[in-house]
Order: C-alpha cells, then structure tokens, then sequence
C-alpha cells in the first residue's frame, strides 16, 4: 500500500533521520522524498512529502504512533489507491480473442484497473500487439492481475511479456 | 603448459591466434608457456609433441579447412585417440554443440578426464546434457574441469559467481545471454524492420547462424540457464526443467509500444531455486541489462552485496579466447605448474 | 581459521555480524569456520584464543562504543601488541583511513606480514602511501595479502581484473568509484536541488561524511585510481600522480543542461597507463557508467575481451563485508586450511 | 571524415556483406546501415543506405576502388562535414569573462564551429553553466578543439567537463 505523507520538520541538522526512522523500522519502503525548503511554514518548520509503501493499515497506524512519539508533526496523510502501475505487452490475435473480455476478467479483481490501452494492429495476416497498464492498490494484487492474464493469455493463445521485475 | 585442442572452428583458431599474439605477454605475466602438442579437427589431426608451430598450422587450416595438412598430419585420426596417445596437461574441447546427445564433446571430455588431463570448453551440449556427471568424474580424476566460455562468451559470469563474490548467497541470476536476440530486438525497436529482414542482414553479417532456430527459440539461452543452475545454484537442472519462450512472436509493433512506454524488449533467462525461465521481458531503460547489440548482460541477487551486475561481449572468436584464456591461466596458477 | 580484527567500527561490526549470520553457509558451501580471537579497538581489546562469542562482543560494543567492556577485556591495549601476541592466521585491518600517512593501518599491516600473517583490509591509506612496499613485504614473509574492499565496496573490481580477466591486457580503466559523490549528483540532476542542501540531507541520511571533503573534492576517488593503477595496471604511481578535479563546482544548471542532451554528470576516475585522472564528465544515458544513487560502476577497456563493465554497491558495512568475506573465502582456498 | 553512402545490392543473400567488407577492410568505421527494401530500383535492386567513419579522403578512395572492382554499385556518396558532434559543457563565470571571445577561438580553427550554446546564468554571485556543441570535421580536429578549448578554460578559471568518451 502506497502512503503519501507531509510531515513538518525543524530546520536543524538530524531532524530528516528522526522522521524517516519510524518508517524504516516498520519496513516501510521509501518512494521519494521531496523537500519544500522555499515554502517554510510561518513557525519556520520545514515541509517534507514523503511516498512509501507499507504493508498494511496495521503497520502505518504502527508508524504514526512512532512519528507521534517522535515529537514529529505530520500534516497530511493519503492513501494513494490504485498507484501500483504495472505495463505488459500481448502479441496475438488479440481483437479477436475478444480485448473488452480480458479487461473485464483484469477489472473483475477488486482494487485492480486496467488504466491504459495502446493497440497496434498488424498487417494483414499478421499477429497484433499492444501495450496494457494495469494499475492495483498494492504489490499482491497486481501480481495477482499478471498471474490472472496469464492464465487467460494462455487459454487465447496470446503471448504474455511481463516486466523483468515482476515476479 | 603441453595442451591439445580438440575442433579448429572459430574458437579454437581464435585461442591459436591468442597463443600466437600474447605469447610474450603470457610468459612476463603468468609465466605461461603454452605448446600446442595436437589440434584435431573432423577431418584428422596435426601432432608434434615438441610443439606445433602454430602460424603455419592456423594458415593451413584456414587455406584447406582442415589441419591435416601440417607436415606429418594424420588424416583420418580421431580425437578420442589422440586425447590418449598423446601426453599432455590440458585438453580445449571446442567441437560444434549438440544440445541432445552432447556429444562428440561429452566423449572427448570423459576420455581427458580419464586420462587424466584437466578440461577446458566452450561446449554447451555436455554440459547440459552431463553437468553431474562431469563434475564428479573431474573431482574423481583429481582434473580441473573449467567451462568460463559457455555462458557469456568474454564475460565472466560463472568465475565472477564462483570466485568473487563466493562469501555470498546467490537468490536469482537474471541475464541478456543471447547476443544474437539481443542484436535483432535492438534493430527491431531502432528501425521499426519485421524479424525475418532483420535475422537474414544478420545472417549476411555472420551475426546469426544459418539455422538460427536455437537462438530465437530461447533454446539457447535455455541452455546457458541449465548451467548457470548447476554450476552456481548447485541445482542438479536439466534442460527440460527450463520453461522457454522465443521471441518469434515480436513484432516491430510490440518492440514500439514498449518503447513508447520507455520499456525494452530482450529475451532474459531466469535461474532460481524455485523456478528457471526463458522468456522476452520488458526491461526499463537504464537497467542493468538493458544493453543493446550484441551485448550481453548478467545481474546477481545477492545476500550481502545487493546486487552486481555484469555486461560485456557475448560472442566472438577473439571475444571468447578471453574466457578461455582466462581458464588455462587459472589451471597453471593453480597448480603452480 | 582463526582472525584478528583490528577496528570495530560499522566494518569490522558487519563482517561479525556476517560470521554470525552466516556461519552455516561457511562451513557448507566453503568449510570455512572463521573463529574470531581477538579485536582491538581504539580504546583496547577483546581476546578469547578459544574464539570471542560475537553476539555477545557486538552487543557490548554497541552499548558502550568498544569492546573493552567484553569479560577479561583489556583496557589500554595496543593492537600492534595483540597482533604480536595473539596466534592467529588472518589480520582483518578495519580501522579509518588516512591518506597522508597511511597509518595507523599501515603499522598494523607491516606488524601482521612480519608475524607471518595474512592480511585482509578495505583501508585505502596504507595502500596509497605504501603500495609497493606492502606487496612486498607480503612476498617476501610468504603472506596472502587482499584488499578487495578497498575499491568499489561490494563490486569486485580489483579479483574481475586479476583473477577473471588475466588473460587480457588492460590499456583503461574508467569508474564511479564513490557513491556519495553519486548521490548527490544524481539528485541534483533529479531534483534541481543545490549541492549544500543535498550534502547536509546527505550527512542526515548516513550517506555522506561529517567532513564530506575527501569525497566532494575527488580525493577519495583519486585514491581508488591511485590503488587500481597499482594493484591492475601494476604502475608505481602515487596519490600526487592523479590529475583530480571534483564536483564543488558543479551547479543544478550544469547538470540540467546536460540532462537535456541525454548526458549524465559523473565524477569519473580514469587509470590508464600515461595518464591518471579524476573529474566530472558527460556520460549518456546508457551508457555501462551511468548509474544512479549510491551505484559504483567501473569499465575495463581489454584487448580480447573489447570491454566489460561491472556495477554494484559501492559502500555500506553489509556490502562490504561481501568483499571481505570474499578475501578470507579466497585465502582459506588458497591455503586448503 | 563521415561518408554517407547509397549502394544498390541485388536481392539476394550475401549480398550486404559483400558491400560492407571493402569498408571493413580499409579500417573503416560503419555507423549505420538502413535497407530501404520497400524501395526497390525497377530493375528490383535493394538501395542500401550507409554511414560510416573514413580516415581520409585517401582512404575513402580505396574503398570506392574495391566496391567497384566488386561490381557494387555506388549510387549516392557525400561527404559529411562538422559531423563529428561533440558535448562540452563550462561552468564559472562564463560571461564575465567574454565568451565571445571563446566561441571566436574554437571558430578559428579550420574545420570548427561552434554549433550550439545554451547558457544558464547562475543566481547572484553563483557561477553560470553553458553547454556547448562543437561541430568539427573529423576527429582529430575534435581533439583539438577540446584541448584549445581546456587551455581557454584554465586561463579563464572555468570548469570544462567533456564526455567521458573523449581522450
């Protein structure tokens, strides 16, 4: 589960590691971290958007307790659904096997969206391509998805390429 | 060091040419002398126990196509003999791979082995076919048995595994293995050309083999996954335990939409404990093995390093004389000889 | 085996940690029982000749900052006598490097060789002021000395070169060797950020140095050349050989304006043998040194094998104990102990 | 020196190879290679258009001489000059200290011009950046701009950061 979040950090050395150490000790894996050195709060705080993934609820509640005892202000906290964005390819007669019944089957698992179609139809005779992004709330779901197309793409005589880092 | 070198094609000229070229260096560096004492081919052999002269064996050879023609050659004269008859420390197995019966290399090398002389090959087919087997013979004979040119051609993946990063346990090797694939999925994504265009140019290039099926096959690349399982995971793999996908299916239209999407093509092989695979993957631009050409490519998952990553030429007479080189240099260290 | 480890710091702490962690892997894979006999930290020493309980010697020092605290500790030890004193086969010289005068590393080293014992370090000082001197001395007292760690952390640069790649001459090699310096670029590059606030969250996150000048200025890179020009390319070449330039003076706009040409700053060290050099240079996306973040990388240019690279990481005590661990795996073969 | 060339090669195997190999053999340096097989002379030949590195004019003869005693016909050939394409970029106080008259030095030198600047001037009292593109003819002449443009850079206190790729 992706966690976007802004905390307020005093503009003195150590302060970044105070607040990105509750999240490492619960295993949340760190995204991106963007410091807003020029939009200083007006009691001269430091505001830092951080995206990390976490297991689940239960582990960030786990995190907030921690940022809290911390003495760490956060001030503001969203769920980012859906932001696991996984691409894959399929080669085959693939309007013909019927697309709009591969969507559904993909959109059919809660918390999994097929966002993104791109369809290159072959020549004459030849087999069609096209490129699927499939967007899950969290890293089971979307190699549920893949594992689900797999299925699918092998029952359809499609062929299948996954990312290199998918399982 | 008193060697044999059974099949004079590409390779075994190739480390002729090495013997020849870096003679001096060999013998300031390592204090290698290496003396060419045999080179069978499929025709005969040539023989001199006080040393070929290897420029003029390389130049009838490459005139005649065979090495029988060096004075005293013995036409007809098989390998299997020669590797009994004549005495010497090191026998190069560098014959064509047959991945079914492995053979004439798996013959060549047990009877090195019983003879015992250590092995050096490039040879996939016995090794495929009779990793275990071989191991445990050379261990028996008390011979080295080393095979750095089978995977990765110049690149030294197995030595790299085996050697330098030893301390470590390895979960997942990952690797671009096929320099021919990887040569026609970079043209099919730069120039937008249909495979069947792109694999004759290749052809014409002697980029590809007449009968390229192996490679596009993934079989290939099937092949260097079994060995990477035995020799580094310690897996007792056989080539049917490799689940294998070509890449006969892209199109120039698939390799666009990856592209589109900042996404490569390659066909990657894949050894786990759990799982070994070939197959064509997206791979991101700026990963590891996202190299292009003929290049190669091989990423370690390792305990305590993270992760290494390996690139360099996969193919290549000159290319692989490296390997093989590397091989006969680590024998004569080892044994001091 | 039994060791000595002289430095407790993040270094000698990961390499305990991987003994303890990893004990059943050694024994299985390797028939390695490392048995730890004595550490010496900057306050005194640790000595069980029967073998220090390591979970309960990194739990003390974590606690209190030394080891002195272990039961029959002693307090005020010189390590040069515990090296003396203490039978053991391998010395792991861990301490922190000074460029100037090597010490007190290369004390330690010299006092190891002379009581005939290997020795293993990831200290660079010693190596830059005294490289000759210390090859042979281990030479002369029929030593192993390795210093796998000293040059690209977990990436085995130096074994790729000298065990792997034997067969080659190397005319350059090229490399990231420092990940702090990486970072910084890469987010600078990322993020349009100045170089003072990436430093400063650099030094908050443990990725940069209190005092970062040795990396920023392009010294500790220059070393890492200094020892690969030594060690690879067997030049006798001194720190004040390298040409060095570092990054100080690199802006958010330099590094947009070559991103918008598809290029990469980088501080690049270079070895070849007439020239030694540390700068910022363009490097294009693709290209085997453009790695991100904390990623060593280095390029070997050779002879056969055209050019192979090899990226991984480049710090941090877990991967570096990969290449430690890699030494002493390294050793106990070479010795069959 | 570049050359572009377009030969005309019957449609059958062996074909390609039999044109490249004269180039191979005077040490030339094949850039690039583009079939142009939906276009096929009337008398059904294959148009093959080639880029490749010559290291002069001479030799460039010699290869011609070899691809016609070959029967390769040569249809299109032209020299590409200021085609070696090189990247630089300065950092200091690039205006201050007259860039023009930098810019006037590299354009001196037969054979290189100066094809492109971009200037990013640096906030008050920080160094500027520009990034620089030099067209020269071959790649000697390259080098030597390289290194007339280091001496200008050291004499101006700037910073020269070339391509790692550059001797």
């Amino acid at each position: 589960m992706l966690v976007k979040m802004v905390m307020e950090l005093e503009d003195v050395p150590g302060q970044l590691l105070k607040g990105l150490e509750p999240i490492a000790r619960y295993g949340g894996n760190i995204k991106s971290i963007m410091h807003q050195r020029e939009r200083k709060t007006p009691l001269g705080r430091l505001p830092v958007m951080l995206i990390f993934e976490v297991r689940d609820q239960a582990t960030l509640k786990r995190i907030l307790a921690a940022l809290k005892e911390a003495g760490i202000r956060v001030t503001q906290l969203g769920e980012r659904e859906g932001e696991i964005l996984t691409t894959v390819l399929l080669v085959g007669h693939i309007v013909h096997t019927d697309i709009r019944h591969t969507i559904d089957q993909l959109n059919a698992i809660k918390g999994v969206t097929v966002s993104e179609l791109n369809l290159a139809v072959g020549s004459m005779g030849r087999e069609s391509s096209a490129r699927m992004t499939i967007a899950a709330n969290d890293r089971e779901l979307a190699q549920l998805a893949i594992s689900r197309l797999q299925t699918i793409a092998e029952k359809k005589g499609l062929l299948l390429v996954t990312s290199v880092e998918a399982i | 060091m008193r060697i044999i070198i059974i099949g004079f094609g590409n390779l075994g000229r190739g480390i002729c040419r090495a013997f020849v070229e870096k003679a001096d260096f060999l013998k300031r560096a390592h204090g290698l002398v290496p003396r060419v004492v045999a080179v069978a081919d499929e025709f005969g052999a040539a023989v001199d126990e006080k040393g070929l002269d290897l420029p003029r064996l390389l130049k009838i050879a490459e005139g005649s196509g065979t090495v029988v023609g060096y004075p005293g050659g013995k036409r007809g004269k098989l390998a299997l003999d020669l590797i009994d008859e004549v005495s010497a420390d090191v026998v190069f197995e560098l014959t064509p791979t047959n991945i079914r019966t492995g053979e004439p290399g798996l013959s060549h090398i047990k009877r090195a082995m019983q003879a015992g002389k250590h092995v050096i090959t490039s040879n996939k087919g016995p090794l495929v076919v009779a990793f275990k087997e071989l191991d445990a013979l050379a261990k028996k004979q008390g011979v080295e048995f080393r095979y750095s040119a089978s995977v990765g051609g110049a690149v030294p993946v197995i030595g790299l595994a085996k050697k330098l990063l030893s301390g470590n346990e390895i979960s997942e090797i990952r690797g671009v293995l096929n320099g021919t694939t990887n040569y026609i999925l970079t043209r099919m994504s730069a120039e937008g050309l249909p495979q069947e265009i792109i694999i004759r140019e290749a052809q014409e290039l002697g980029l590809a083999e007449k009968d390229p099926t192996l490679d596009i096959d993934g079989i290939d690349t099937a092949c260097k996954v079994t060995i990477l399982a035995n020799s580094v995971l310690g897996i007792n793999a056989k080539l049917s335990d490799v689940k294998v996908v070509g890449i006969r299916r892209i199109t120039p239209e698939a390799t666009r939409l990856a592209h589109e999407a900042g996404q490569m093509i390659k066909l990657v092989g894949i050894a786990r404990r759990d799982r070994l695979e070939v197959g064509p993957k997206l791979v991101p631009q700026g990963h590891p093995l996202a190299v292009g050409g003929t290049l190669n490519a091989v990423t370690f998952k390792l305990d305590l390093a993270g992760e290494i990553s390996i690139t360099g030429f996969g193919a290549g007479p000159k290319e692989t004389s490296s390997s093989l080189l590397g091989d006969l240099i680590d024998i004569h260290r080892t044994l001091g000889g």
